[in-house]
């Protein structure tokens, strides 16, 4: 594969590092006129609106200019605007695919404020929902880059864990993707009766059809030649740019909030943290592949942990967090997710920051792409895991 | 991590699970012919039970997007009683939902303080024009009769307050009836105890409530034995437990209710206080009073537990006097028994009118929500949330009616 | 005039307005297409003539290949389309050329040929040119595909010259690819955007639901 | 020269629509009987397509249109038909409305001479083997034109891929039909059909063996080229709806649209067609098996009207058969790269199918 990568690549000007401009060596004898080639914001690749400009030579890629913004709802004012309840229902909706984990954050800082004392077992059912939240993620992640690559099935078999997953968590929550179970001091109401049972047999289901992605996908030889070496991410520009969660791992840096800062009940159970070694496409997809199995590996492990007792603590009518601010960041899907959140000790926030995965990750996209091929950019823009709302918020 | 161990290897694999598939079932539900199950909690549309609805403005007021809106007229309600003073109330005008800007966060439904609105499983109301998504308070009120029931909750939860209210109440009025007549049997009373104590676990006897989280350690021991794994020994056992205390408690009850031979302790498996169960009459009774839908449920499932263990006190009275040794009924439920408390036995069991005197529980009085302010005001002080300290007042004050009404017909 | 006539005339008529296209077409897309027509018509005159193995290698060979490489070289390699580069100069230098040509071949087959019949309806079989080409015209085949080979060969050694010996490179004009070919009957060149986003219909929504 | 003979006898094969004493139906007719078959089949070929992808993935396919879903694509065709025909302002429009037509009608063109049956076929060409190469290279014109008419980027990259892959996947494809040829000494598609009834390995004598088994490399490298010339998936880089959209067709609406479809549908009948003739012994059922109905070896000289209909129906099975195979290579792979491709077109395909070639030829003149 590599004998290709005849292009030297290097940082975009804007991140930290040496400033070069954008140069190709080894460009053969047959110079040919660039073409700048619109990907997006609606292309079947960018899951989203999502536009990304690239410079080809050919189908070589000489440089490539990610446009964001088309989906900008203004997430941070309207949440200056909102009490903290409503502020769960609204973070719900900016990586729409961990609806749970965002709005978790949210109940964090909030909790922290208050310095308020949350039950174990609302606790344990956060996690819970957290990991399976994770998976709904990456199989979504799974199904949606096999796809890219022009695998059909791998989306389909996702599809259905998804809708298993989503019935379940659904039964609990009420919500299929927007779950707004978290409030804080807990979660809204007890998980219903046999929640359990079912949880625990659909992770041993899902584990078993785990083996079906490995054959059909990461084995796969053409999946391989289409990954293995394509925009592979070295540790110190992934730092720098400060990407994290699977693209992070994949380099083999295992930085993971659950483990290094553990929040909820992290500390008291086993979290792995699938790592990859090269940081290319397949480490990426590897990573992410893996983390189901870890997940569903801490999924088991809360099962035989759950607690008796509350779920949530009495609140106020009205929350009102202290004045003060506080971060607080967790592990999300896609990577560490920060809130910033300032109050004036008024209902609403005074500032509400996000500081959300995927709108660092996509910073990679323009170092990545630099000499690749355009279905190679195809590859590096799928293994690059973002949702178009977590990047313009 | 890309090894394989011959080429072409993954390719055959992936050939294989692909034919897998092709004899498998399809995971297909074929929609408009076959229905998925909803679960009860499916945030599908948003129903409005509209003579619940007090106009309070607090969904509109905390919707996150303002989809919600609400007309309403203010109306002079003459007195009750002549001389009175007349008071006015809001009607409710309008009501709608436009489902084309609602984004199903459920908050209006948390918030309402009169449980007027309730999510339903509906979800095929699907529009050609956005317009047609503003939904008005007819339509709204359809949709309330889709409104399921709320699920069980799981084993280990904390049972709803309105339920724990009612066990405590009933259990609490067992306990004031048992207290009358304890001076009157208190040497059957101890000798009962005593006979109860050996299996009725380390609890005191005297305990009110059947606090969750207690476990009975000998079932607990039994299951571990057995191998289950500890969350289920535990949750098991927490059954066990709450189950050997009710009998416990309904036999100090019916102890001090008459007679220590004649009043032997029912069974104990027979005693099955699940959360859920409720008392149609009653139900229908309130329900045809205008209460709110939960409210029904959980009068009608105090008054089922009540009327349960009524009649349970009957059956064993006559048990009684037909001359069966008290001791031996009283038997400690083995963990076998323990394990297989899921099953209700009593479910199907007709609720008989018991044959004993009045007590506080079968007083019925009229009431419309109002509070015990006294009440009220201590837990507001507490710093309880202003839901909880109604509820809690809203309860004391039925209480306190029916004592009233009570000592009124005691008098009488 | 037998049915075969008429179909000779007919096949002769498209491939010499292929022709008169292919050097008359101010669009070079339209020229090749124009081209691989007459090609396809020679085949289709071989046909009529019975010679169905000569028929089938011009297609094979001219339509499938040439005309194919052909377009595609125009579209990769972005040479300019449009009236401006197309006019040649050298039009009346041309036509004297082709027409000189055309009288000299033209009277060197009556010379040859004269008023011979030749039998059209018994055209050489794969066998008979087979052992033609394999046994007796063996040679000069085999000289034939070695000069082919070094022609190649010289192709591939003049691509592959390093850089510097090279001299000059072309100036690299940008154009922009999706550049709309010229249509005159179209009122104003019409213009594509900058990036092609103009006219690109939604997305065929595939990977939509992330 | 054992290497080339002439099949003259062979391309005498009787017909089917030979009548009563010598009347022969006019070739107009064969040849529309053939083609409305041949309009069918596609139809059947893309029914499996959408069935087996949907049972293979574990959904159910089309379940609507007809009983069980087997009307779904004349649904789609009447769909198709209703939509607006949308040319965008930039395109060369006779160019545009051009290119469809361009690529259909070769696919349909080579149907004449594939033989179904024991005198079921429109024409048996003496060069018929290289006819059916020829047209389907024709075929590629349209793809390009389109891709280039459409004045969009994605659709011109499509095009230029469908082109490049088209020259890189034509030669390993024809130097195994060569192969082929030289096994059966004829070009003759019913010339091969019945070479293959006849012919044995030394060392096997009296065991019939079809082309498939000696040439199982041919077979692979055969099927390999095929779905390449065809843009399918794995190597439907021309379309490769994740990169470019819909490569060439991303601007084709409607009626124009349907014929690219149906020339994708068309192609992977004939090809898999081909691939029958050329390897899997047409219509026989089983090597040295001779079919019920028809007389001589392995039922290749007259047949009654059962053998013939058992003779085509065995043709059609294999047909599908192979088509399964195309879908299932879909549904388990992801799609290749351009340039991993043309690897492997120029760096093993076409080493190998010459190795085959002279391989295959120094067996064939040794015995």
């Amino acid at each position: 594969m590599s004998d290709l990568e005849t292009t030297e690549r290097v940082l975009p000007s804007n991140a930290p590092g040496e400033d070069v401009a954008f140069e190709i060596l080894g460009d053969g004898d047959f110079p040919t006129a660039e073409m700048s080639l619109s990907i997006g914001p609606a292309h079947p690749a960018t899951h989203g609106v999502f536009r990304i400009v690239l410079d080809l030579d050919g189908e070589r890629v000489r440089g490539a200019r990610p446009v964001i913004g088309y989906m900008h709802r203004g997430f941070e004012k309207l949440a200056e605007y909102r009490d903290y309840r409503q502020i769960a229902a609204l973070t719900n909706r900016h990586d729409w695919l961990s609806g749970f984990c965002n709005e978790l954050g949210v109940a964090i800082a909030v909790e922290s404020m208050l310095e308020l004392e949350v039950p174990d077992r609302a606790q344990w059912i956060r996690m819970l929902m957290a990991e399976w939240n994770r998976i709904l993620n990456h199989l979504m992640f799974i199904g949606s880059y096999a796809l890219e690559l022009g695998a059909i099935t791998p989306m389909f078999y996702a599809f259905r864990e998804r809708e298993d997953i989503q019935h379940l968590m659904e039964s609990a929550t009420g919500g299929r993707l927007h779950f707004t179970y978290n409030q804080p001091g807990g979660v809204k109401i007890d998980l219903p009766k046999g929640f359990l049972k079912r949880s625990a047999e659909i992770s041993k289901v899902t584990r078993e059809r785990f083996d079906d992605y490995v054959d059909l996908v990461l084995g796969n030889e053409i999946f391989q030649g289409r990954t293995v070496g394509v925009g592979p991410l070295p540790q110190d520009v992934a730092l720098s740019l400060g990407i994290t969660g699977p693209t992070l791992h994949a380099t083999g840096i295992a930085e993971d909030s659950r483990v290094t800062e553990p929040y909820l009940k992290y500390g008291d159970i086993d979290v792995e943290v699938p790592l990859g070694e090269n940081g290319d496409a397949f480490d990426r997809f590897y990573v992410l592949l893996h983390r189901i199995r870890a997940s569903l590996d801490i999924i088991d492990q809360i099962h035989d942990h759950m607690p008796a007792g509350p779920v949530n603590s009495k609140l106020p009518k009205m929350v009102k967090a202290p004045e003060g601010a506080i971060y607080v960041r967790t592990e999300n899907p896609l990577g560490q997710l920060g809130y910033w959140l300032e109050s004036d000790g008024g209902r609403t926030p005074w500032r509400f920051k996000m500081r959300t995965p995927s709108f660092s990750n996509v910073q990679a996209i323009p170092y990545l792409m630099q000499g690749a091929l355009l279905p190679d950019a195809i590859s590096i823009l799928g293994s690059v895991f973002f949702v178009v709302g977590d990047i313009d918020r | 991590m890309a090894q394989t161990s011959l080429p072409g290897t993954g390719l055959l694999k992936g050939l294989a699970v692909t034919v897998k598939h092709l004899f498998k079932r399809p995971a297909t539900l074929m929609y408009p012919y076959e229905r998925n199950e909803l679960a009860p909690r499916t945030r599908g549309v948003i129903a409005l039970m509209d003579e619940n609805c007090t106009v309070c403005m607090l969904c509109a007021r905390e919707c996150p997007d303002w989809c919600i809106y609400i007309d309403s007229h203010k109306e002079t309600v003459p007195p009750a009683k002549e001389g009175g003073r007349a008071r006015t109330r809001n009607v409710l005008d309008r009501f709608a939902i436009d489902f084309s800007l609602c984004m199903y966060c459920g908050i209006c439904v948390e918030v309402c303080p009169f449980d007027a609105l309730w999510w339903s499983p509906e979800f095929e109301y699907s529009e050609y024009t956005m317009d047609a998504l503003l939904h008005e308070k007819d339509k709204l009120r359809e949709w309330a009769d889709t409104v399921p029931p709320p699920p069980a909750l799981d084993e280990g939860a904390e049972a709803p307050a309105e339920v724990t209210e009612a066990i405590a109440k009933a259990e609490k009025e067992l306990e004031a009836a048992a207290q009358k007549e304890a001076d009157k049997a208190a040497a059957a009373e101890a000798a009962t105890t005593e006979a109860k104590a050996g299996g009725s676990g380390p609890k005191k006897a005297d305990e009110p409530k059947v606090a969750a989280g207690e476990i009975d350690q000998e079932t607990y021991d039994a299951l571990i034995a057995e191998g289950k794994s500890e969350r289920i020994a535990r949750s098991k056992a927490k059954a066990a437990y709450v189950k050997k205390e009710k009998a416990r408690l309904k036999a100090e009850a019916d102890a001090g209710g008459g007679d220590a031979e004649a009043a032997p302790t029912p069974k104990a498996a027979d005693i099955k206080v699940e959360a859920g169960q409720i008392d149609q009459e009653t139900y229908d009774a309130l329900i045809a009073e205008g209460k709110t839908e939960r409210m029904a449920r959980a009068k009608a499932k105090a008054a089922w537990v009540k009327k349960e263990k009524a009649r349970l006190a009957a059956e064993a009275e006559s048990a009684a006097g037909a001359g069966a040794p008290a001791g031996e009924e009283a038997e400690p439920p083995s963990p076998t028994d323990a394990a297989g408390s899921d099953q209700a036995p009593s479910t199907d069991a007709p609720a008989e009118e018991p044959a004993a005197t009045r007590k506080l529980g079968d007083v019925h009085v009229e009431g419309t929500g109002e509070i015990d302010q006294e009440t009220y005001d201590a837990l507001i002080a507490e710093g309880k949330s202003e839901r909880i300290a109604r509820a809690k007042a809203k309860a004391a004050w039925v209480k306190k009616a029916k004592q009233a009404k009570l000592d009124e017909e005691g008098g009488a | 005039m037998t049915g075969l006539d008429v179909v000779f005339v007919l096949v002769g008529l498209l491939t010499a307005a292929g022709a008169v296209l292919t050097v008359t077409s101010k669009n070079l897309v339209h020229a090749a297409l124009a081209l691989a027509v007459t090609l396809a018509g020679i085949a289709g005159v071989f046909l009529v003539l019975h010679a169905d193995f000569l028929a089938l290698v011009q297609l094979v060979v001219y339509v499938g290949a040439v005309a194919v490489l052909f377009l595609f070289g125009l579209m990769l390699t972005r040479a300019p389309i449009g009236r401006e580069a197309l006019d040649s100069q050298n039009r009346g230098l041309a036509l004297a050329v082709s027409g000189g040509l055309f009288v000299v071949l033209s009277t060197l087959i009556v010379l040859a040929f004269g008023d011979v019949r030749v039998d059209a309806m018994t055209g050489p079989g794969i066998d008979v040119i087979g052992i033609a080409i394999f046994a007796v015209w063996v040679l000069p085949f085999e000289l034939l595909s070695m000069l082919l080979l070094a022609a190649l060969i010289g192709a591939i050694v003049l691509a592959r010259r390093e850089d510097g010996e090279s001299g000059e490179e072309a100036e690299v004009t940008r154009i922009e690819v999706g550049d709309p070919p010229i249509n005159e009957s179209d009122g104003p060149p019409a213009e594509v955007a900058g990036d092609g986003q103009a006219e690109l219909p939604a997305g065929s929504g595939g990977g939509g639901q992330a | 020269m054992t290497v080339l003979t002439s099949t003259t006898a062979l391309a005498q094969a009787p017909s089917i629509l030979d009548v009563g004493d010598g009347v022969v139906l006019p070739i107009l007719l064969k040849v529309a009987l053939v083609l409305g078959l041949f309009f069918v089949v596609p139809l059947v070929g893309g029914y499996l397509e959408h069935k087996v992808m949907g049972r293979m993935q574990n959904r159910r396919g089309p379940v609507e249109a007809g009983p069980f879903g087997s009307l779904q694509l004349v649904a789609d065709g009447i769909k198709f038909i209703q939509k607006e025909d949308i040319i965008p302002r930039a395109a060369d429009k006779p160019m545009f409305a051009l290119a469809p037509g361009l690529a259909l009608v070769p696919a349909l063109l080579v149907f004449l001479v594939i033989p179904l049956g024991p005198g079921v076929f429109a024409v048996d060409l003496e060069l018929g083997l290289f006819y059916a190469l020829a047209i389907t290279s024709i075929s590629v014109l349209g793809i390009l034109l389109g891709g280039w008419a459409s004045a969009n980027k994605f659709s011109l990259i499509g095009g230029l891929r469908a082109g490049a892959q088209l020259i890189a996947y034509e030669l390993p494809l024809i130097i195994t039909a060569i192969t082929v040829a030289v096994m059966a000494g004829t070009l003759s598609l019913v010339g091969i059909v019945e070479a293959q009834a006849n012919f044995t390995l030394p060392g096997l004598e009296g065991f019939n063996l079809w082309f498939v088994f000696p040439q199982i490399v041919g077979f692979a490298i055969f099927f390999v080229a095929a779905m390449a010339e065809l843009s399918r998936p794995p190597f439907d880089m021309p379309i490769g709806d994740s990169e470019l959209v819909f490569g060439y067709m991303t601007e084709y609406t409607g009626i124009k649209f349907a014929m690219f479809l149906l020339t994708e549908y068309a192609g992977m009948i004939t090809m898999s067609a081909l691939m029958v003739v050329l390897f899997l012994g047409g219509w026989q059922i089983l090597p040295g098996v001779a079919t019920p109905g028809c007389e001589g070896a392995a039922g290749i000289m007259s047949c009654d009207p059962i053998g013939i209909a058992i003779s085509v129906l065995v043709t059609l099975a294999k047909i599908m058969g192979l088509v399964f195979l195309m879908v299932w290579a879909r549904v388990a792979y992801p799609r290749l790269r351009e340039d991993q491709l043309q690897r492997i077109s120029w760096l093993v395909l076409v080493p190998l199918s010459l190795a085959n070639l002279a391989f295959v030829t120094i067996l064939t003149v040794v015995l």
